[in-house]
């Protein structure tokens, strides 16, 4: 864990509220696990007050194309929802984010695993992407299925390892499949070993329900709850398990669906 | 020959052995964990001192979400005392903080007198225990706890179980939510306190406009951070006067600055809460702000400023 | 057709005509001058009310400076209550307000029961007032003042005096530094109060780093602005329970979302203090919010949200 | 007395901390009169709660050179001493002030002065420019005397209206007298009418000594004080004078020398 300010060193806007940050951070990028994310502060005042989770979109790698990130590079991948979000979306190149990482437990694929699914709703979609670099530099074959409500939330397919075989639904139909993505899964679930999500709540009990008629398959989510620390000191950012209640910063984000009360 | 300046305290002057510290930067309880968590990033062990999150005799799985609602300046929280529980404290984090240099205080929070009493029992000559801090406020539980803190008597009877019960120093945490802090104040002194630190969390409430409810479960929260500094202030320079014993200052404490009002106003050490969150090496930072503030104003001992501005007071070499 | 939404709120519902005003957005006493000054600015005609300057019998010079300290999200006030005195208040400015559509009231302040008894008979039948808010916690003056909002019983005193004194809507002003604020409320209520209105500021205090001495002549000082919303907020919800009265929330209220927030925990209205510094046009922006509130969510009438966040009571549409 | 969001056009750093910025402002310009305010909010958020006060230092008008100003454009002359003057100063082009003004009242020339002496202690120098600039193209004729600790703290010669008699004084001699800018006035004095002067009260105090010896020269005083609302509202701005408490927002910043008790 490092806290350290980072240098913008290109900023993108994917869509409107939409924005792809890559930061110039040697230290994170080398520590840095897909999964894991970042604690960032918004702002040079009190107000507001904490630092927000964004989780790490990519690392750069010497020799690998990830989107375009340069060794020494971490991209962060942010929506604009409010105060802490606009205020990072409105950075411009050259200024310097305060960033704490990286933290949490990220995605664990078990050794066994040759074919990954990676299910994204919406933004969950962010850290997914890092762990299909990895898992496709790894040499596993990669499925992501990504669903938002119209094209706009798309993550273009031109940014993602061309290894990757790329699904799309969106809610009105106006790019790949009209649906939900959990409506993909039939498909692609019998192909998979492994299965990784990010996304709503609602997307994660569908994907429960759909896991419960193949039990054999083993999820990992990951979850969001409001954080204070993010490492794990203040209890504030606690979900619901089977084991009692667990902080997301530390003990997650990755969670295995299984322990996770939906 | 220059001098580093002397910035040691001891909080607990009444105590057998005292409690003597190297600094007076302490981190407060529930917004630094065991201590363990930023260990790798701040330098826990250049700190005054730890104090561990609040203990209970059982594990404690606290209040269900939301805990943390963002105010202006200001965090509500309503985590309900979520904890380990004082036996794997005892067995898991002592033992590590005994290799520590720095010394660890662990906060008490029972729902009885007797409670208390058997919690700094357990913890009394716990090797890597440095102290107690007891918890007679916090505001996110059921009545029992926060009676203890509203009313001098209850404080006073929660004091002289936990002094009887151990012969590690005490340090008696004040509610802001009393209603005549000052008097609760004088009646934990009495009850043999070593020393007494303020303010826990202010109740205050939000409304989550969605739902048209409020935020949290049981409506109020507990506000901290910058929002609460000049209250925090106020009460502890009304309390660092009406007692004799170490007064630590505590409330949106998050630098140097901040440090130096608390101390001025007759805090003989501070705390670093919530600011931690927003800077983890925020307490490292006042430790180090202070002695370079000695040296600046060419002082030699951090006591030089200590209670500077309390009326009666002439502020030496302080320009009026 | 979609009708504009109903704004309309009555403050004074237990006196003879009443006190109805045309939106529940007030501007605080001390925040907004006589109305006069922002006039250009605000469209203060568009306001709910407008609550002056606190008033005194004898025109006031008020307290030395420093009178103004910032604070994290806060601001720390020592004014004194300067002011024109009464008398100028009528002869100058309820002339003016008398051609407004925006009606006044006025704040008073006294150092004794008959004071304020004499304050209110000297606004009685003048034309351009619309009612007293009666003062009874003002920390910046001498004892005399904070003392009335302290207890119940002075509270009560000062009450009964202005509502026999005055034919005028009386709305009491309560302190969030009295030990017991729902007790305050309780006994206002039943000395005759129209309304109350809460909170005045919250005692604070600052040090002068450079001078190592309090920031304020009088050490402490009144906090109000964003900082303490989280606590007027949870006073409001209080007071809201315990009293048949409308209340009107004040503390920290800068937007739409902050009123919604009191009317939901109870309050019949909302004053707008401090924020009217950073954006003049701070309570007007309210009105327009409110309106475009209700629009959204298919509401017709501001009472449809007053209250709503209440024990006890079942949000109409909101989603739980 | 408006209150809107005006885009900077211009941003120079005169010396380090010391910034001058020019903003697009036509209902600003129209309006402003030499001595009044402008009260300036500093971020977005709560944390710092309070506008600014900072003087107009300059406006545009066709035909006349103001140091380079358009018409329709106001100058602000900023020193960084604290978070709302730095959050300022780190402004950039094109990024827009949220400014309330023109605010209190200005500098009265009298109608009978032919030469106006004008007294500047450090920063106080920034309204008195206006001043200056009003002054020369009335007719009048103006001297300007200023002093700061050093040469770099010296407003430049160049942005005056080349008309302007200009004395300077630095504490340690590094540019025009050594001394402090009321050891020049002894020699300008006597050819003044009426005196203007904005600085620390140490100065305003020494010339009120230096004018007790030529009672007949009447002198105004611009007077900073914290200040809340910048309007008069709240009374937190007052200082002492003659006539009892006066709001300097309100009542001044100018007032007669006179007036006040020092
Ligand atoms: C582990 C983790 C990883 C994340 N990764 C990313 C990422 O990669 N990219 C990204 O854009 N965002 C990510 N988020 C979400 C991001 O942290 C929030 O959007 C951000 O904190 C919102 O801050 P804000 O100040 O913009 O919004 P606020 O003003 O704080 O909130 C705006 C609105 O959203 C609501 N809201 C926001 N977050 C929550 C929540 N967690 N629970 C309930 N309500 C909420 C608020 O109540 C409010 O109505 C992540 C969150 C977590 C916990
Ligand atoms: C009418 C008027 C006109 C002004 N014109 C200009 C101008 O043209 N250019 C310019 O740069 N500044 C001007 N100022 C001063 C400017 O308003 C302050 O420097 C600014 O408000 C400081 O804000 P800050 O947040 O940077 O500093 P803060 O962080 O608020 O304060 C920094 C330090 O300065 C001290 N301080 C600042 N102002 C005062 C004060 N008034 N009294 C006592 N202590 C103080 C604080 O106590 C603190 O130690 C003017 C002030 C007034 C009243
Ligand atoms: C998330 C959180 C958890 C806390 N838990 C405890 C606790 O367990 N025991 C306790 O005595 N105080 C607890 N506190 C109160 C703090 O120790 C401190 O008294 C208070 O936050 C004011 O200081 P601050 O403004 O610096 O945060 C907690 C505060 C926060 C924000
Ligand atoms: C500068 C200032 C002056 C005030 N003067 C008065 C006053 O004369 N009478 C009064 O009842 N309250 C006075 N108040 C209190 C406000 O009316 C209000 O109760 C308080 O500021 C909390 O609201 P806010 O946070 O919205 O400012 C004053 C507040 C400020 C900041
Ligand atoms: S955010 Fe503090 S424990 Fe997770
Ligand atoms: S700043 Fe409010 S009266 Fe001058």
């Amino acid at each position: 864990m490092i806290q350290a300010r980072f240098p913008i060193v290109a900023r993108d806007e994917l869509a409107p509220g939409t924005v792809l940050l890559r930061l110039r951070a040697p230290a994170l990028a080398r520590a840095a696990r897909a999964g894991q994310f970042v604690h960032v502060r918004c702002g040079d005042s009190h107000d507001p007050l904490l630092r927000r989770p964004i989780s790490l979109h990519r690392v750069g790698v010497a020799g690998a194309d990830r989107g375009g990130l340069q060794p020494d590079e971490v991209a962060l991948l942010l929506q604009v929802v409010g105060r802490g979000s606009a205020w990072l979306a409105q950075r411009r190149l050259g200024d310097e984010l305060d960033v704490l990482g990286p933290l949490g437990r990220g995605f664990r694929p078990e050794p066994k695993a040759g074919h990954l699914l990676l299910v994204g709703g919406g933004l969950g979609v962010a850290p997914l992407v890092m762990l299909a670099d990895e898992a496709v530099r790894a040499g596993l074959a990669v499925t992501l299925a990504m669903g938002t409500r119209t094209a706009a939330g798309v993550f273009p397919a031109r940014l993602l390892p061309e290894e990757v075989e790329y699904a799309v639904a969106t809610e009105d139909g106006s790019l790949g499949q009209k649906g939900l993505v959990t409506d993909l899964l039939p498909a692609l679930l019998p192909w998979s070993d492994q299965v990784f999500a990010c996304g709503p709540w609602p997307m994660l009990r569908a994907l429960r329900r759909l896991l419960q008629l193949t039990p054999a398959k083993r999820a990992q989510v990951s979850l969001e709850e409001r954080m204070g620390c993010g490492v794990g000191v203040c209890y504030g950012c606690v979900v619901e398990t089977r084991h009692g209640r667990r902080r997301v910063c530390h003990d997650g984000p990755v969670f295995n669906l299984d322990d996770v009360v939906l | 020959m220059i001098l580093p300046p002397n910035l040691s305290v001891e909080l607990a002057p009444n105590h057998k052995q005292g409690l003597p510290l190297r600094n007076p930067v302490l981190t407060a309880s529930g917004t630094f964990g065991y201590g363990t968590e930023y260990a790798a990033l701040a330098d826990c062990q250049r700190l005054g001192a730890i104090i561990c999150k609040g203990t209970t005799l059982e594990p404690r799985e606290g209040n269900p979400q939301p805990r943390l609602h963002e105010t202006a300046a200001g965090l509500l929280n309503s985590i309900g005392l979520q904890n380990i529980g004082v036996r794997a404290v005892v067995a898991e984090k002592a033992r590590i903080w005994a290799g520590w240099q720095v010394p660890v205080l662990v906060n008490i929070a029972g729902e009885t007198v007797d409670e208390f009493a058997r919690l700094a029992e357990t913890l009394d000559g716990v090797p890597g225990v440095a102290g107690v801090e007891v918890n007679i406020s916090c505001p996110n539980v059921d009545a029992g706890y926060v009676a203890f803190g509203a009313r001098p008597e209850t404080a006073a009877a929660v004091t002289r179980a936990v002094v009887q019960a151990t012969d590690l120093p005490v340090m008696v945490k004040l509610s802001p939510n009393a209603p005549d802090v000052v008097e609760v104040a004088r009646a934990v002194e009495a009850a043999g306190a070593h020393s007494l630190s303020l303010i826990n969390t202010i109740l205050g409430m939000a409304i989550d406009l969605r739902r048209r409810r409020p935020v949290f479960a049981r409506a109020t929260a507990g506000l901290s951070g910058p929002a609460v500094k000049p209250i925090a202030l106020r009460l502890v320079y009304e309390v660092a006067q009406a007692v004799r014993v170490p007064v630590v200052g505590i409330g949106g404490i998050a630098t140097t600055e901040d440090a130096l009002e608390f101390l001025m106003a007759g805090a003989t050490a501070v705390q670093v809460g919530t600011a931690s969150f927003a800077n983890p090496r925020a307490a490292a930072d006042v430790v180090d702000g202070l002695a370079a503030f000695l040296l600046r104003e060419g002082l030699q001992d951090i006591h030089d400023i200590i209670g500077v501005a309390l009326p009666g007071r002439v502020p030496e070499g302080g320009l009026t």
